[in-house]
């Protein structure tokens, strides 16, 4: 009691921003914060999902990839990597990665964030419809989760779960409780998306402002429209396989099994002949447009990008609209591609490479107006728009790839070979981080009321961009080299096969060396955001550093008051005068801008 | 001799896939594309059609 | 002295059956379209962002849209023909009539192969009477005698510049069977066959994989094939079917 | 815009009333009103554009909605017809297709015929909730007969709903009995696949049901009642009909 207080101040006064306080506040607001509405919140809310997805999946692949170039290697705390062990992370990192992170990141975090008031509208259609989608999918990722601890452990089956793999605990370990934990997991999250999707095109068609007409509209808000269309369309297939799988499991039915199916020395007896072919198509059916619900809003996005840091107009804007359609349209008459060696009849198989082919064509039509809309305007190579960039070069990259990949007979001696591993990893999931990272440093002015650090930023895309092409360039050449996906060693009993398996290990210890330096390069972005959380805020007058056009850097766009006017568009996206001094943001009656007086 | 084989592919043939059920995946695929592409062009109709 | 399993800057292993010439061809042919257009596209990229325009022009959406569209399209059209021709000449028929017959059958974590006999007829075979202890993995119903000379071997042995006919099988789950040397792939489902024909030309020993996962143990699920001279492989197959009479004259 | 009253120019720009009978709701649609310009979107409250807008919202959120169980139906019916024609040969090279259709149960028509008549109650209901006299009643202080007479065809198309699952039950019911069971047969899973993802559908249709009734009962907003039972009714439609696809299909497609 040696403090000196004065009478009539109650100690602790003195310290109101001690930690204990801050805590404090943080409890009283959190169930408000998680039983919020609102639809910024459950942006927020999502990415906290993806976030921990992430870290977590990007975890799982370390340790695979460590197992792969060393397979003696023990991790820490648990000892070596059993072949199912490989193959459960296989499965929860594919998992992981493709759905709470590539679905949930783009589409429902920051589709979430900005996209009320790309349309000028200050909520959702469905606020509690939203929320509700936001807590499924977290159960989803706990239950997903859960499988891990489970015993027999995670499914080993692969994120596909192919029958009649998935559907007997007699084929191996983590296809029993863990496989029926993944179902669930996967079941759960489907309604999610189905939500959050039918939330996200009511808003998109009812909820636009005056004069946000259909051409007026941003790329990215094309991207969110076409990526929800495609979820509503394949997440409800999704959900009745896997009510039929789980039939399959727990009722004796056969609709994916044999009559009869030997497994581990136990004669499984169905009536009917269903066939694990019924599987792949009611999957890939999903699965394929699932890629395109991955990396349309991303597109979106580089486009805005780029036109704003060119100060261009998006060049061909109507044909990016198309092409934007296009793609989510083809991308759902094209799964048989996944099955060209999987028994499908050779007929299909030259229409499904046809429909494949064809995606080309819009696709390339994107890449063509990114690279026009650049050419020759000496960009502001800011932070959003290197990994703009780096989204177009990786996406031309892996993309290069697809049409190979879409010819059956070249698909014959690629198909599940690291070749695929390498074109999916770089078209999907490095462009698609690079959409997303885009994202984070494009929007954070508006998401955190400060900027990030540009040279932190710059340090993180070079070293980034570095590390994705030194990990997934070189599993081309282990893909051609004919190395199989989810082999747990590439050493192995004598002989032929294992001569040519272990002809790739050299550039396997190059990748894994690349992969850590990939994930260690993340650390600058890490940093960036603490270092962010500890600057003031923003001053207000800076609400739009990057002199973007588009209708979330609208006065208060993302925190509207209730006695606002209605938000009035009166233009197209990104209008900049050919000096590219000027520009006419969609919310200004007034036509121009000028950057240097802002 | 072990030149010739004997037709044994044409014993096997019979046991491949038959017509009826090829025709049946033929129809599952067109069922799945046609409703997906109908519902897509439904969705984008919709928002064309609003305002 | 060993040959490296794999050769040239693409990294291809050998190829070593009749139709792996011109799907290596169309291969590297798409591979170096694939180079040359990411050069190029990086190419423009990079100068696009460095250059500066001196007067903004209006946009030729004409040339540089849809022009290098059609030609990207004629050239994805082009490739995609070639490869249909030989997707189709492979795909679309099945094995000449005298192409040798042999049947694969996955099962975790091994492969079996088998051979017709002298009676050039597969036995029936029946899930519930496979017995691997037995020495009847493959579940050949005793009572047909079609399956009495069947030759059930655990290494794939052919003959060189003959044509084969492989009958795909499954007991448990898919399994893909794949020869990378001989350009193949083809899963193998359980309750139904698919068949996979192929030449193989240069004798040698050749990595069989499984490429569709399995179960545990599938980066093990590896087997050889084996490529000899046509009349080395008919002492062989002598040799088995001797083995085999022998096995089933003792009671 | 036809409007039989117009309001005080005050009432048109008063912010956001919430509709809770503060305006006299005329536009025969939904009874929105004070648009009589309705493409000046500044006349429009803010917040939310009227009740024409909230009804139109919903019912574009259930179009989605439903589009999503459309494809989730049509996955199971790909199935449906890919089991049917399989088959497998056995040691004989005999074609074997195990397909032995589940003769469906009488009940299922007087089923049908029940969902029909709760259609037609559902629609009286919906229709009755847009008469402008009723409204206007209301709007007047003369009691609520909007929620009267929609309630009382809503507790039909409920009693007629609840009558279809028990008569569903019986289906059920009379099939184990005669010892067909979902593992009897590929068409019997068929059957009782189809038979509980759409009663499934419909309790979900019933809870609708029950929330308008509670909505009628006490919701002071005749928008808010206004989306509730148009919702459920064109929920409750589509259900019907994917009835009479799905029925068909069992009853003649085996």
């Amino acid at each position: 009691m040696s403090i000196p207080t004065t009478p009539g101040t109650p100690p602790n006064q003195g310290a109101p921003s001690s930690r204990g306080f801050i805590a404090l506040r943080w409890a009283r607001r959190a169930p408000r914060a998680i039983f919020s509405t609102d639809h910024r919140i459950i942006g927020f809310g999502y990415l906290v999902i993806s976030l921990i997805a992430v870290i977590l999946g990007s975890l799982l692949s370390l340790v695979m990839r460590m197992h792969l170039a060393w397979p003696s290697w023990q991790l820490p705390l648990h000892g070596p990597i059993l072949p199912e062990e490989y193959l459960a992370l296989v499965t929860m990192h594919g998992t992981l990665m493709l759905f709470f992170v590539l679905t949930v990141a783009p589409q429902s975090g920051f589709g979430n964030l900005i996209l009320p008031a790309q349309l000028g509208t200050r909520h959702m259609a469905f606020p509690r419809l939203n929320a509700l989608g936001l807590y499924l999918t977290a159960l989803a990722l706990i239950i997903l989760v859960a499988a891990f601890f489970v015993p027999g452990g995670a499914p080993i089956g692969g994120w596909t779960a192919y029958p009649p793999l998935s559907s007997t605990p007699l084929a191996g370990p983590g296809e029993g409780l863990g496989m029926d934990l993944w179902l669930a997991s996967i079941a759960l999250f489907a309604v999610a998306t189905t939500l959050s999707s039918i939330n996200m095109l009511t808003t998109i068609t009812k909820l636009r402002c005056e004069g946000l007409t259909w051409e007026r509209l941003p790329l990215t808000v094309w991207g969110w429209f076409t990526a929800a269309i495609l979820s509503i369309i394949a997440f409800s297939v999704l959900l009745a396989a896997i009510l039929l799988l789980f039939c399959d499991r727990h009722l004796h039915s056969g609709f994916f099994l044999p009559a009869q199916d030997l497994i581990s020395g136990v004669l499984l007896q169905h009536r009917g002949d269903g066939s694990p072919l019924l599987w792949l198509h009611l999957f890939w059916f999903f699965g394929h447009p699932e890629v395109y619900i991955a990396i349309l809003p991303g597109m979106g996005l580089t486009s805005m990008v780029i036109a704003n840091f060119s100060r261009r107009r998006v060049f061909a804007y109507r044909l990016m609209i198309a092409t934007t359609l296009l793609i989510g349209f083809l991308g759902i008459i094209v799964w048989g591609h996944h099955m060209f060696v999987a028994g499908l009849n050779p007929f299909a198989g030259t229409a499904f490479s046809i429909s494949t082919i064809a995606i080309a064509i819009p696709a390339a039509a994107k890449v063509f107006s990114w690279l026009a809309t650049t050419w020759g305007s000496r960009p502001r190579l800011t932070t959003p728009m290197l990994f703009a960039l780096g989204f177009v070069s990786l996406f031309i990259t892996g993309g290069l790839t697809g049409p190979i990949l879409a010819q059956p007979i070249l698909d014959e001696y690629l198909h599940n070979t690291f070749f695929v591993v390498a074109h999916f990893h770089l078209i999907m999931a490095m462009a698609g981080v690079f959409g997303l990272f885009c994202a984070t440093y494009y929007w954070a002015p508006l998401l955190f009321h400060r900027t990030l650090s540009e040279p932190l930023g710059k340090l993180h895309f070079w070293t980034t961009l570095l590390g994705a092409y030194s990990t997934f360039l070189p599993m081309h050449f282990t893909g051609l080299a004919a190395e199989p996906r989810h082999y747990s060693q590439l050493t192995g009993i004598a002989g032929p096969s294992a001569t040519l398996l272990q002809s790739t290990l050299p550039l396997q210890r190059h990748i894994t060396a690349s992969a850590i330096f990939l994930l260690c390069a993340q650390l600058p972005f890490f940093l960036n955001l603490l270092l962010a959380w500890r600057r003031p805020a923003n001053d207000p007058a800076d609400a739009n550093p990057w002199h973007a056009t588009t209708m979330e850097w609208a006065p208060n766009a993302l925190n509207p008051h209730p006695n606002d006017e209605p938000s009035i568009v009166y233009r197209g996206p990104s209008h900049y005068t050919d000096s590219g001094k000027e520009f006419s943001p969609q919310w200004s009656p007034v036509n121009t801008f000028n950057t240097e007086a802002e | 001799m072990t030149i010739l084989q004997g037709c044994a592919q044409c014993l096997d043939s019979t046991r491949a896939t038959p017509p009826t059920v090829q025709a049946a995946y033929r129809h599952a695929i067109i069922l799945l594309a046609s409703a997906g592409a109908t519902l897509f062009i439904a969705g984008t109709l919709l928002l064309r059609r609003q305002r | 002295m060993e040959a490296p399993p794999t050769h040239g800057f693409w990294n291809l292993p050998v190829d070593a059956a009749a139709h792996g010439h011109a799907l290596d061809t169309h291969l590297l042919l798409n591979l170096w379209i694939a180079l040359a257009l990411l050069a190029l596209a990086h190419l423009i990229l990079l100068l696009g962002i460095a250059i500066r325009k001196r007067t903004p022009r209006p946009y030729h959406q004409l040339f540089i849209e849809y022009l290098p569209l059609a030609a990207l399209t004629l050239l994805f059209a082009f490739l995609a023909l070639r490869a249909q021709q030989l997707w189709a000449a492979q795909r679309y028929t099945g094995a000449d009539l005298s192409a040798m017959q042999v049947e694969v059958t996955g099962q975790q974590f091994v492969w079996y192969f088998r051979y017709p006999g002298p009676d050039a007829a597969f036995g029936r075979t029946n899930l519930s009477l496979v017995a691997p202890a037995e020495v009847n993995p493959l579940g050949i119903d005793p009572t047909d005698t079609y399956g009495r000379d069947d030759i059930v071997t655990s290494q794939l042995v052919l003959p060189a510049n003959r044509e084969v006919d492989l009958t795909l099988r499954a007991q448990d789950v898919i399994h893909g069977f794949a020869i990378p040397e001989m350009r193949i792939k083809q899963n193998a489902i359980p309750g139904q066959t698919t068949h996979i024909h192929f030449t193989p030309e240069i004798p040698g020993d050749y990595a069989i994989l499984c490429t569709q996962v399995c179960g545990m143990g599938h980066y093990r699920m590896l087997a050889t094939l084996r490529v000899l001279p046509p009349a080395v492989f008919n002492t062989w197959l002598h040799t088995q079917e001797a083995l085999q009479a022998k096995d089933k004259a003792q009671p | 815009m036809p409007s039989t009253i117009t309001p005080p120019e005050i009432d048109r720009h008063r912010i956001s009333d919430g509709n809770n009978g503060h305006r006299p709701p005329t536009d025969k649609r939904t009874g929105g009103n004070g648009e009589g310009d309705g493409d000046n979107w500044n006349n429009r409250p803010r917040g939310h554009r009227g009740p024409h807008e909230r009804i139109s919202q919903a019912r574009i959120g259930l179009f989605f909605a439903l589009g999503g169980d459309l494809m989730f139906f049509v996955a199971l019916i790909s199935v449906f017809f890919v089991t049917k024609a399989s088959g497998h040969f056995d040691a004989y090279d005999h074609f074997i297709n195990s397909w032995l259709p589940t003769a469906i149960p009488s009940i299922l028509w007087l089923n049908t015929i029940a969902l029909l008549l709760s259609s037609v109650t559902a629609e009286i209901a919906r229709r009755a909730m847009f008469r402008e006299v009723d409204a206007m009643d209301e709007w007047f202080g003369l009691g609520r007969p909007v929620s009267y007479r929609a309630a009382i065809w809503l507790s039909a198309t409920l009693a007629l709903g609840l009558l279809f699952l028990a008569g569903q039950w019986v289906a059920w019911d009379q099939l184990a009995a005669q010892h067909v069971f979902f593992r009897s047969n590929p068409s019997s899973h068929f059957f009782y696949l189809i038979t509980i993802t759409h009663a499934v559908h419909l309790f979900l249709g019933i809870v609708g049901l029950i929330v308008a009734l509670a909505a009628l009962k006490f919701s002071r907003s005749l928008a808010t009642r206004q989306v509730w039972v148009d919702t459920t009714v064109w929920y409750w439609h589509v259900m019907g009909a994917l009835w009479i696809f799905l029925f068909l299909l069992l009853e003649f497609g085996q």
